[in-house]
This record gives structure tokens, C-alpha cells and sequence, in this order.
């Protein structure tokens, strides 16, 4: 239950729900809780909802610190 | 003389009711319409309460599996091929030949019978695929909401090969774990049809029989085999805790050696499970002799059943019986039985 | 898998690791309580600890929902689901948790009751739609990370009319536990709690943010790090904690960048404040009352709140004395140190809130890491 | 080494539940705790998912059946008793020596496990008195509605004295029918408790393991035995109808000739049925060779489970396959299959 | 089995035969129209017929309640009992009888229906009473018998204020059915019906007594004997009915002195009054509209009517075309004159009403009597 | 359904109930129907329920008369 996961939308569908997927797998979640989730968009997936999106650029940013870390 | 014209089956629209069971010409219809002609063989068409066979002078195992799956049908299979090819892998895991089959049926009233007549096909071509008639059965018909369906009994006899001794306490450190394929699928595909779960991916049940890839084993290595498990209900993580116990051993695996496919990983990432746990129908765990590992992999990778077959571990001595793993991110864990119902009729 | 797998790299971990040990002051010891039993699971799942130099050590926190539920709470929810007009939706974590008397509702379903288990707040609607003639009760738990879920259903039940669906609701919050953590009366018959900072759960904080950690971070002095739940993002959380130790900062950080921001899903909040307020004080299992820690629904939804539908009453029931969850949950004692530990009390038979679910501190100490407590190396 | 101090299933008020299926711990304990306690044999002590022993060459027979009698506890037994019995009658009926059983359990959630147990330890008895042992099994568990109460197939194998060959088309005209004893008395029993139809009686199932009986049938005649049944579903009608059939025959029997206890009778009368359609579970049909009909009813009736065997009638030729009845009243009718589902769940 | 024993004695039942035969005049034939198919069934399970003298001939009647039930009828229930509130409670009789398409309450059930076999109304009043939740219809069939029972079930039901229990009615009249076998338009075209006389059904008369067919008897100059159901009290019937053809006398004599009175069972009439009323015509399977031949309840108590209270619709069907059990019930023709006989139509796959239940005149020939009809010898 | 049986009475039961046997089986029935039912009375058993009663002298007289005509 306490399990968040992030996964990509495949397609928005009516009724704030979207077709999510991650690695070939696929679900019908409800995106009701987050602002303007469009295909493409990466969203973190709890209990049926999605919680927040995923910023890409602050994704990345966080990898490169932490091999920066690394190989410091 | 004249004869009954007795009415067809209605295998389209017809539903199984309560007369089906009642060891009447109702009764006698279901199963020769159905069963006799899918599973068709000599024994059966005996009619008698029993089969008879020849048997050499030997040793012999018998076993038995209950299948109780849902949904009935599944990515890659469904209750029936389970049915057949279930028993046959707990015969195959002694080392032995699969000769025989028997099979109960518990059918709800009202299940269709088009569904039925598929299941029943299934095993049929299951049975002859794998050279082991379904040579006696039964049915029995139980009111609305006393059943789920079907709930098929499967049990099956077979011959072990002259010297081969496989015991579930035989497992000795050192020796090593083989996996013969990828782990997880039959659980993953069956929980995708779930209703409350569903999700959609392309995995599809493992369920297969595994005498095949079995006498292989046996013939190129049988005397380094020492023991084998199919790693059905309670995944791979079950069936390791199950031989240290009864072994008196531990085990030490390797996360990263363990196949899992991607989508597997993936769907137990959605669902919070551990692939560890999740149930196999087509695979097989050998533990091995350490000098014989190269060759048994070899022989197994020959086999279309033991393609992705890999070394995922070895026996230690542990008196605690723990099944330790090294995870792939580099630290180490326990791998423990599942507790509790997280994933019901699975098989 | 994107955003997963990069933070699931062990090289890389490693690597952190080393920075830890070589920042990491010889001379003192570094405790940071995980408050979010995601976090312990990651840490037992992928073997973090063994990663971490001899002095940092982690303390598993109380943030476990499934944990925390007092007995009371299993009990009332059982005495409701036996009735025969209700059905009980609930996470598939709440069935195996025992309340008084070895009961729990896995038991409960095997007597009679009607329990289903849901993925979803979702499927809890779709019952009460499709069964109009039940009582559909979902069995609400859990942080904020939850409760927008439950709200969003209690709004969906009543634009549709589903009279039918009632909400037993037992949210919490996150920021009220960890500050009872360092300042409730029982911390003074425990004995002083030694933390030196707090990983903060990102889910929670892509709802909430990272401000309601500020105040507290500045009042007790202790830096806070949100983070992820993938083992690289705990263990740059661990590192980011000891940065601000060995700076003397006290700062509230965010190391889950790509999805937490200060204020949070605002959208989530306001559905939230919608249909919930804050109770006075709520018991938290091991914990015992915490004030303001909890959420109830407002009275004007009282005709869906199970409570007063169905006029619930929360039975007092207590754990075994012999329980140490308190002291563990407050970071004074291990798991290691209850004596019920591994013997009566395993994940088969939990005795206490640390065992009922796997993500809890004595579970996860039991399924992943007995092997320590053995005093066994693992190379 | 710590040892967790496993709870003890509480087998006063504790109840079957999902966790009992789920391949973990529970369900070990639940095996270990009921089935292999009641059971117990080296077979099972050996822990593998299929049991080992040796057979001489020759020819076996292999059976199953499943039960699913309701009420679970009748006059005279339960379905556990029912469930070593029935299979091996089966076995019994080939004229072959039983030598293993399997038992697979479906139970339903919810199941208490008081009940549980005690249909253990019946077939923990039966199976020690009849010296067969149940050498492997299988344990599932369904969800609340998905079953009723329990069901339990067991299979059986047995070896064939050499030279005896019995086969349902093996009936000729002339040949004498035989019954062991009283008919009816099992479906009496049983309808006797159940829900809307209960009276009072002192009638108690038949339910017995014929194997004995047979060993000194097939001794002191067995050339003279062209075969056996035992009639149960569907009753005395449906056996010899079914015999008919596949020998293509007739029958001609005495209704005064078969033996009835008249509390059996008067059941019937007060539900309207016909003796002659309600299930047994402890007597056996034979056709055989008339020279020996004499001596074969000397040894059955030297057996205590033939004490009142009778001989019912003969063979006689008839294309249609008529099974006819001189009645007692003096005139004549045709005894046919039950039509319909009068009778469900009767064993 | 006192009362039951004795009556099933086969060397009184000879010797009586052997009077008949006696008595008979070779010169005609005697044809006996036993109207009950509880007669029907003692004479193929006994072998009666096979006692009897070449020129006296048993005519199996319509006297099978089931038989009698219009296919509408059946319809009519099935689409009662698909509907998800409904529980429809039956005697076992009724289950396997076909509707239109292959239809029955047994498939009905597999279907999804929730129909209950019950062995007397008592048991439906007890389901009515254990599941408030559930509409509970009995599905009344029968004569006079069973007429009594289901009005007392109403009874009960009114005075324990069971408002979910209701009766679907099909109460059919004995003596109003075998006037119609002799007068209905269809006779004409059917032929002339050779009865010589009348068994009477014991059990219909321990309720309405003899009375109800003196007018009959009167008015068309045959005799009728009331008879019980045991083999002795059927050949002793004969016996008399032969007396009476041979002594010109048409009477109605009672067999039965042992329960039947002349004017039945008072008590059991006035529960019947009170609840129920004449319908004025009422179809009954085979024999086409019968006036007069079937009862409803009384309008006040409609709440109790299942007719009325769902606005039940008996749809038209009708059965095979081939099926000649019109004729067959009024002894114009025997089972084995049907083209369908044993061949379409049989117990398992019953085409027509006198197929239907094992006391229909067809179903009673394929099972006790087909020997005959291959004119084998039965010694 | 059809089926009518003589049965003994052997306990009146209150609510217009008795327990009845036939050779040694038993049944809880309704006698609602009948009036004045006793414990040794012999009633015809129709559908759970007691239709009417069976007079002893008569049934001897039906006997009487089926051996008379049987030896005439
Ligand atoms: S081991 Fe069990 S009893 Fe001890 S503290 Fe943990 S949960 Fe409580
Ligand atoms: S045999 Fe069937 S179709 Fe023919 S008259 Fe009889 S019931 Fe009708
Ligand atoms: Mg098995
Ligand atoms: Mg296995
Ligand atoms: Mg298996
Ligand atoms: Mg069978
Ligand atoms: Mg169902
Ligand atoms: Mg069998
Ligand atoms: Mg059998
Ligand atoms: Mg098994
Ligand atoms: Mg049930
Ligand atoms: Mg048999």
C-alpha cells in the first residue's frame, strides 16, 4: 500500500483517468489529483492515483549529483 | 429396437445443472461428450470404474495436485493445462517417467459448458502432447455457489529410472542451484486477469511440463542431481526455505543471476510483490553436485524448456536454515517464505 | 524502467557509500530515523546497512500506517465488518494485523464477515455502485499520501449518490508523529532519544511539500532530508545528512527534487481540507495519544463516516506488556532488544505493531536481516 | 540458532483461512498439524511433493473420485471415510489388492477446524485398517462461497492377481447376478440429515472397504468372476443398467431376491423414491460364471461385509439392453436409470 | 409397514385377477380410465397389467398435476424466478419439467435462478421467514391433495405477517378434468372416448369425499370407484368396476372406506374456501381450456398472489404438433401411437405433458412398460 | 409429490405438529389439517402434512373383503 512508483502515461482517458504504463505493462489509474496530465508525462503512482508528476530536468539533476557525489 | 435419439449437448448456450451429476444418462452424456471424446484413449473407452495397465517391476511414485485457479483461463493456458502438466512436473521432479493420469472434476452448476468442453480439450491436447493419457476420472456437480467453476484434481504415477534416488533432505553444501528458466510469469499472467488488478502485459503463463527437459537431465547427469522442485505456490523463495529445512541447510543466491523478464519486474513493481514469491508452472530448481554444474547447464540450455536455465547459487552449511541472497545492489538479505494469503488461487 | 532502475545502480551506491565513510566523523556516532516504513523496507531489501560505515546507523521510524493502527481501531473495524449488512474494503496490508485475541480481519472473513480487499479506493466505489443493497465501508489508513485518494472517492460517492459508501477513517500525519518523537512525556521515561536527523518520505511530500517540516526542523534543531525510495535516493539522503551534521546545519533539504516541491500538490491538499479535519489527539499504536495526528471527516459528511453511521465504538485493548515497539519506535531500542523478538512474535504471529507488516521495524528486521542479529558476516 | 515458538493451530475454535493456501508457513503447519499427523506414514515423513515405492511387474489399476457429500458427517461416517473407502472400492472392484491412495483437499474459508481435523483422523483410521496408506496430498484453500465445507479427491493404484482380467463387457447370458447385501443403506443415511428432508432413523451408512471381501472372492472363484461393481450414485438401477449397456445384455432379477432392510424401505416410501435408485457405499455387484454362483455366495457370506450377499437375478439376451424385474407382487417392469438430479451430493 | 404391507400381497392380487377374469365377459372388452397418475404409477411398478385379462384395459388419465401444468405456466415461473429479488420454492416434481426452448426450473437454477426444492410448504414458510430480504414464491401445483397445504401456508404467512411469502397458484379439479375428458368440443374430433368407468384417486377423496362425482356419474351413466394407491386396492377397484359394467349399475362406489368419507374432509375444505376461488377457465396441458377446472386466490388476498403481486404474464406456448397427449389423456390413444415415443420424446428429453413427470401415462410406459411394447413375453 | 403413506402417530407436538413413523423412520409433520389427531392414530401423509385419518374397523373390512373376493 505504501508502494509510490513512477510510470509514464500512455494515454489520458475521460474521467481524469489515464492508461499508464511501465516496462510493457499497463494500468488504468485515476490522475484526478494532479493538474493538466498529458501522454508522455511521467506521474508517481500510488493506490490507484497519481500523486505528482515527475519533472524530467530535476530527474536528471538529481542523477548527475549523485554521480557527481560519486565520483567525488 | 429402437433407440433413444438422445438430444445434443448444447455446447453453446448449454450450462451444467444439477442432473450432470446426479449418475444418471444426464451424467453419462457430460462425460462421454466431453471428457471421453477430448481425453480419447483405449482405458477410457474401457468404461470401466478403473484402468489397467502393465507395469515393469520398479520403483514407483504417485502424486497429487488440487487445482483451484482464477480465472479458469489465463494468458498461456488455462485450469486444464495446468491440470495435466501441474501432476506431470511433481512426477518429473522425483526424476521419474510420467506414465498415467487420473482426473476428478468438481463443477459448479451452471457453468457453461462451452467452457467446460474447452477445458477439457486442453487437457486432452496437453495429455497427448506430452505422451501421458488421462486413462480415469470422475465428475461430480455441486449447487450454485458451492464451487468456483471447476475445481480439477489431477493425480498421476510414474516410473523412476533404475538408481536415482531424489530426496528432498539430500541437498549438501557446496552443491549448486540451477534455475531452468525465468521466474514469475505463470503468477504475473494469472494476476493480470484478475478482476480489481487487471493490467495488461504480454507475459504469459510458463505453464509447461517438464519430463522432457527431466529425462534429459537424468540421462546426461542423473548421478549429480540431488534434488528437484518445480518453485510453484510461494514462488522460488518457498520452495528454497522448504529444501534448507528440510535439507538442514542454508543457501547462499545471487539476485543478479536470478532470470526475471523486465515485464515481470515490472508488473510486481505495480503490485508490491516480490518476483522471489510469485508462483512457476514451467520451471524446474535443481540442486546439483558442484562438478557437474557446467554439464547439467549444458544440457539443460539444449532444451527448449531450459533455454534460459541458470547457476543462481550454492548450498552452505547454515543451521538456521536461512536462505541468503546477495541483491544486485550489492548488500545481502534474508529470502523468506511469504506470510500470509497475499496471492490466492494461483494454481 | 525509467526512474527506477538508474536508482537501483549498487556501483554508484557504493561509491556514496565510501563519501559517507569518509565524511563520516571516526570520532562520533551519526543516528538518522528512516520515519517512513518505505524507507526501512528499501534499506532491508536491497542491504543499504551493509553499505554504512559502523557509525551511522539507521533507527526505523513509527511511519508505517499499517503499524501504527491501534488494536482498538482492528477491533471496531471487525465488530463492524461481522455485521451482516456491511462490507469492509480495505488495503490488502490491514487483513493479516492482529487485534485482541489473535483476531484479525483475515480471521474475520474466515467467521463470516464480508472483507474485501481493494487496490484502490476505486474498487471500493465500484462495489458500492454495483452491490446498492450493501453497506460499503472502506477501511481508510495511512498518511497523507492516502488520504487524497480517500478524499477524492468521498467526492466521486457523492456527486454519484452512492449512499451506500461510508469512510472508517483512520489517516494520520506525518509531521504530528515525528514531532512526538523527540517531545512527547513518554520520552522522558524512555530515555533520551539520540537522532541526529530524519529522512523524510517523498510521497508524502509531493502532497504535503517540504514547508511542514521547516518549523519543526528549526525547533528541535534536527536536519530533515526528503528522499525517494529507491536505494541510491537513500543513501544520497544519508549523505546529505551527515553534510548538514558535520556543518551543524538543522535544514529541511529535498533530495526528491524530480517530484517534491515546497508547497506540495495543491489540488491534493485542497481535496483533503475539503472533507477532513483535524481530531484532537489520536492514539498511534506504540506511540500512544498524539495530539492533532490524525484526521476525521467533517460533520457535515457524517452520513458517510462509518463512525457515526454506524455509531462505531473504539474498544480500549492494549499490546502485550512485554512489547518494546514503544521504545523502538522513538529510536531507544532495537528490535533485538524485545525478548519476544523471532520467538512468540515473528511475522506468522505478530505480537506488535513493528511485526504486522512487512514494512514495519521488527518485520523488516526479521525477514531481511536476521542474519546481523546472528552476528553472522555476510561477505 | 533462535527458534520461532510456533503458535499451535487452535483446533477448538480456529477456522480455515486464506493464509492456509497460500504455499507459506500456515499452510505447512496446517499439513503438517492435521493431514500428516492423522496420516501419518514414512511417505509423508519424507517431505517430497510425490511419494515413492516399489511395485512388482504386472498389472495395476489407478482410479479417482471425488467427494462432495453434504452433510460433510452422516450416520456411519463422513466424507473423509467416504473418500478412503470409495477409492478403494474402486480399486477392489478390478479384483486388484489397493496398495496406495493420494488425497487432495479443497476446503473453503471459513472451514472450523475441529471439523477438519476429525475428517483427518477418520481417514487416518480408515486407512490403517484397510492397511493402505495416503502417501501424498495437496492442501487448497478458497475463498468464503467458492466451495461447501470441503471436498477431497483421492486416487488410488492396486496390482491385479495375475490372470484376472474383469471388464465391464464381460457379462453373458446365464451368468448370475450377486449383491453383497442390503441396498440403499448409505443414501438413507445420509438423506436423514439433510437440511428440509430430516427424519429420524436408525439407519447408518454401509460405508465400508470391500477389498477384503474381494481377496476371498477372487481366491476361492476368481475364474468365475466376469465382474464387479460397486453400485453407488444413481444406485443398484444404474449399475446394472450400465453393466447392460456395455456388455450388451440384458438383465432379468427378483425384487424379492434383493435384499432391503425395511427401515431403508420405509425411508423411500416416506420420500418417494425407489430403493433401487439410492447410492450405497459398502456392497459390490457380481456377475458370475452360474456354476460357481453357489460357491461364491458360501465364501461372501463367510465375509462379515457379505454376510447377507444374494443372488438378484441373471443374465439374460436382449439387444435393448433391458434390465427387467419380476416384482414381488407378481408382475413384471422395467428397472431404468434415474431420470433427473433426485439426489445430489450423496457421496 | 402397517396399512402398506398387506395391500401388496401378489397371491390375493392373483387371486382377485383370476375373479376378474372370471367375471369378465369374453364377448366385450372393458376399458378403465384410471384418471391419477399416482395409479398410473402403481400399476407399471406393480406389473398390474400383466394380471389382467386380454379384454379389460387400463386408460392412463390426465391425473398427473405436473403433466397437466401448461408450458405458459412453466414460462411464466422460470421468468418469475430469474428475477434477482425472487426466491421460487417448489416441489422436486417440477424441476426437470420442460418450458418453451428447452427451458426448465432445473436449467433455470444453472442459469442463476434461486429456486429451492421444498418437500412441503412448510419448509417454504420457514425460507420466507429465515431471509425477510428475499421474496419467497411457492410455485402451488396440485389437486385437491395439496390444495389444503398451501392454503394453510397462507394461513400461517398472514398471521405471522410475512409479506415476502406469496403463492404462484395452479390448484387444478379433479372431478371438473374427467367431466372435461368426456364432453370437451375436442372428443369430436378426436373420436369417440371407449371408457367403460372410473378409478378415483383415494387421496383427493380423503379431502373432498365421493360426493363431487355422484352428478358425474349420474349425468354420464359410468361408474367410478375411489381407490387407494397400493397394487390390492387398484385390482380390487377393477373388480368392482367390472361388477358394475357387467350389473349395468353406475355408481360411485368407494374402495377406500378405510380414510374416505362421503363428504371428505370438512375441515380441510374450509381452508380451502376461505383463500381460494374458481377460476373460470384455466388450461391445462393436453386437454386444451377446462372450465371451471382450476382455483386462484380470493382477491383480498393479492398481496399474497404472486400473479399479482409481480404482474406475472402467462406467455402462449405451445407444444410439438406430433405430441398426441390430448389424445392420449382421454384414452383415445396409447403412448406408443405417438411418432415421438421413446424416440424424440423420453424421460430424459420429454416432449410432451405425459412425459414429463415418472407418473405421466407416456413416461410410466417407457419406464415400467416398454417390454410390452416390443411384445416380448415377460414371464 | 403424489405420494399419500399411512403413518402412525407417536407424539402430538404443540402447533398443530406431531412426530409420525413409519416401520421404525420418523417425521415431524403437520396435523393442521385433521382434527383431534392422538398419539396411536394412523393418518395418510401427503406433502409434510396430515390429510386425513385412517379408521381402523374399516381398514379390517377392506382386508376382510379383498381376501373374500380372493377366495371366491
Ligand atoms: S518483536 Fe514483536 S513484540 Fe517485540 S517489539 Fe517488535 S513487534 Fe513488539
Ligand atoms: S411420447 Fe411424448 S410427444 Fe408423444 S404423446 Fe407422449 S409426451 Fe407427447
Ligand atoms: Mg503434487
Ligand atoms: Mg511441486
Ligand atoms: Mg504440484
Ligand atoms: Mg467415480
Ligand atoms: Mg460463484
Ligand atoms: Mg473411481
Ligand atoms: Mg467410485
Ligand atoms: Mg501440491
Ligand atoms: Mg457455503
Ligand atoms: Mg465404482
Amino acid at each position: 500500500m505504501c508502494l509510490a512508483i513512477p510510470v509514464k502515461v500512455k494515454d489520458v482517458l475521460p474521467d481524469n483517468m489515464a492508461k499508464v504504463t511501465l516496462d510493457g505493462v499497463s494500468k488504468i489509474i485515476s490522475t484526478a489529483l494532479v493538474e493538466d496530465v498529458k501522454a508522455g508525462d511521467y506521474v508517481v503512482l500510488h493506490v490507484g492515483y497519481a500523486l505528482g508528476k515527475i519533472d524530467p530536468q530535476e530527474a536528471e539533476r538529481t542523477l548527475a549529483l549523485i554521480r557527481e557525489a560519486a565520483l567525488a | 429396437m429402437i433407440k433413444a435419439n438422445r438430444r445434443k449437448l448444447d455446447l453453446k448456450n448449454g450450462r451444467v445443472d444439477l442432473s450432470h451429476g446426479a449418475g444418471g444418462r444426464a451424467m453419462g452424456q457430460l462425460i462421454e461428450d466431453i471428457f471421453h471424446k477430448a481425453f480419447d484413449n483405449e482405458w477410457l473407452r474401457a468404461g470401466n470404474d478403473q484402468s489397467a495397465f502393465m507395469v515393469p517391476g520398479g520403483r514407483m511414485v504417485m502424486t497429487t495436485d488440487g487445482y483451484v485457479v482464477s480465472p479458469l483461463f489465463f494468458p498461456g493456458g488455462n485450469i486444464g493445462s495446468l491440470a495435466v502438466y501441474g501432476t506431470i512436473n511433481d512426477i518429473a521432479m522425483a526424476g521419474a517417467v510420467p506414465l498415467y493420469l487420473s482426473a476428478s472434476f468438481i463443477i459448479e452448476e451452471g457453468f457453461p459448458l462451452t467452457d467446460l468442453d474447452r477445458i477439457a480439450q486442453t487437457m486432452g491436447d496437453a495429455s497427448r502432447e506430452t505422451g501421458v493419457p488421462i486413462i480415469t476420472g470422475d465428475t461430480k456437480v455441486v449447487e450454485r455457489d458451492k464451487a468456483d467453476g471447476v475445481f480439477i484434481s489431477t493425480a498421476g504415477v510414474g516410473m523412476v529410472p533404475a538408481g536415482l534416488d531424489l530426496r528432498s533432505d539430500a541437498a549438501r553444501p557446496g552443491d549448486v542451484v540451477i534455475v531452468s528458466g525465468s521466474i514469475g510469469d505463470h503468477g504475473v499472467a494469472v494476476m493480470s486477469k484478475r478482476e480489481n488488478l487487471e493490467f495488461d502485459t504480454g507475459i504469459v503463463s510458463d505453464s509447461a511440463a517438464l519430463h522432457g527437459l527431466v529425462a534429459g537431465m537424468v540421462e546426461a547427469a542423473g548421478a549429480a542431481i540431488r534434488l528437484m522442485r518445480d518453485p510453484t505456490r510461494g514462488g522460488l523463495a518457498a520452495t528454497l526455505n522448504e529444501i534448507a529445512n528440510a535439507s538442514k541447510v542454508g543457501f547462499r543466491i545471487d539476485e543478479e543471476a536470478i532470470p526475471i523478464k523486465p515485464e515481470v519486474a515490472a508488473a510486481c513493481e505495480f503490485l508490491g510483490l516480490d518476483p522471489l514469491n510469485v508462483a512457476n508452472e514451467g520451471k524446474l530448481v535443481a540442486v546439483v553436485a558442484p562438478e557437474a554444474a557446467d554439464a547439467m547447464l549444458a544440457v539443460m540450455r539444449a532444451h527448449p524448456l531450459g533455454r534460459e536455465a541458470a547457476l543462481v547459487g550454492h548450498v552452505v552449511a547454515d543451521d538456521d536454515c536461512f536462505v541468503q541472497m546477495a541483491t544486485s545492489f550489492g548488500g545481502g538479505r534474508i529470502v523468506d517464505w511469504l506470510s500470509g494469503e497475499q496471492l490466492p488461487r494461483i494454481c | 524502467m525509467k526512474y527506477i532502475d538508474e536508482h537501483r545502480d549498487g556501483r554508484l551506491a557504493k561509491e556514496i557509500a565510501r563519501q559517507i565513510a569518509a565524511l563520516a566523523d571516526p570520532a562520533r556516532s551519526y543516528h538518522f530515523m528512516e520515519f517512513c516504513g518505505g524507507h526501512t523496507h528499501a534499506i532491508s531489501r536491497y542491504g543499504l546497512e551493509d553499505l554504512l560505515p559502523q557509525n551511522v546507523q539507521m533507527i526505523h521510524g513509527p511511519g508505517c500506517p499499517v503499524c501504527v493502527l491501534p488494536i482498538g481501531r482492528i477491533d471496531a473495524a471487525i465488530a463492524l465488518a461481522m455485521r451482516p449488512e456491511i462490507t469492509l474494503c480495505t488495503y490488502g496490508d490491514l487483513m493479516r494485523v492482529p487485534g485482541s485475541n489473535e483476531s484479525s480481519l483475515l480471521k474475520a472473513r474466515a467467521a463470516g464477515a464480508d472483507i474485501r480487499m481493494v487496490y484502490s479506493t476505486l474498487d471500493a466505489l465500484r462495489i458500492a455502485e454495483a452491490e446498492p443493497d450493501r453497506e460499503v465501508v472502506f477501511f481508510a489508513i495511512g498518511f497523507e499520501t492516502t488520504t487524497p485518494p480517500t478524499a477524492l472517492a468521498l467526492r466521486v460517492a457523492i456527486a454519484k449518490e452512492l449512499r451506500n459508501f461510508s469512510i472508517f477513517c483512520n489517516h494520520v500525519l506525518t509531521p504530528a508523529a515525528i514531532q512526538n518523537i523527540l517531545e512527547s512525556p513518554d520520552v522522558r521515561k524512555l530515555g533520551t532519544v539520540k537522532i541526529d536527523g530524519f529522512i523524510g518520505p517523498a510521497h508524502v511530500s509531493i502532497v504535503i511539500g517540504t514547508e511542514p517540516y521547516e518549523f519543526f526542523a528549526e525547533e528541535f534543531q534536527k536536519p530533515v532530508v526528503v528522499a525517494g525510495f529507491e536505494p541510491l535516493d537513500v543513501i544520497q539522503a544519508i549523505l546529505m545528512l551527515v553534510r548538514q551534521v558535520n556543518d551543524g546545519r538543522h535544514e529541511v533539504e529535498n533530495q526528491y527534487i524530480r517530484a517534491v516541491t515546497r508547497f506540495g500538490n495543491e489540488k491534493a491538499q485542497a481535496q483533503v481540507a475539503n472533507f477532513f479535519e483535524l481530531r484532537e489527539s489520536f492514539e498511534w499504536r506504540g506511540l500512544g495519544e498524539v495530539p492533532y495526528g490524525a484526521l476525521r471527516l467533517r460533520p457535515q459528511y457524517a452520513e458517510h463516516d462509518a463512525e457515526k453511521r454506524f455509531s462505531m465504538v473504539t474498544p480500549a485493548a492494549k499490546d502485550d506488556p512485554a512489547c518494546e515497539c514503544g521504545a523502538i519506535l522513538r529510536g531507544v531500542k532495537k528490535p533485538a532488544n524485545c525478548s519476544l523478538f523471532g520467538t512468540v512474535c515473528t511475522p506468522d504471529t505478530p505480537m506488535g505493531s513493528c511485526m504486522v507488516s512487512p514494512e514495519g521495524a521488527c518485520a523488516a528486521r526479521w525477514t531481511y536481516g536476521r542474519l546481523r542479529e546472528h552476528a553472522k558476516a555476510f561477505e
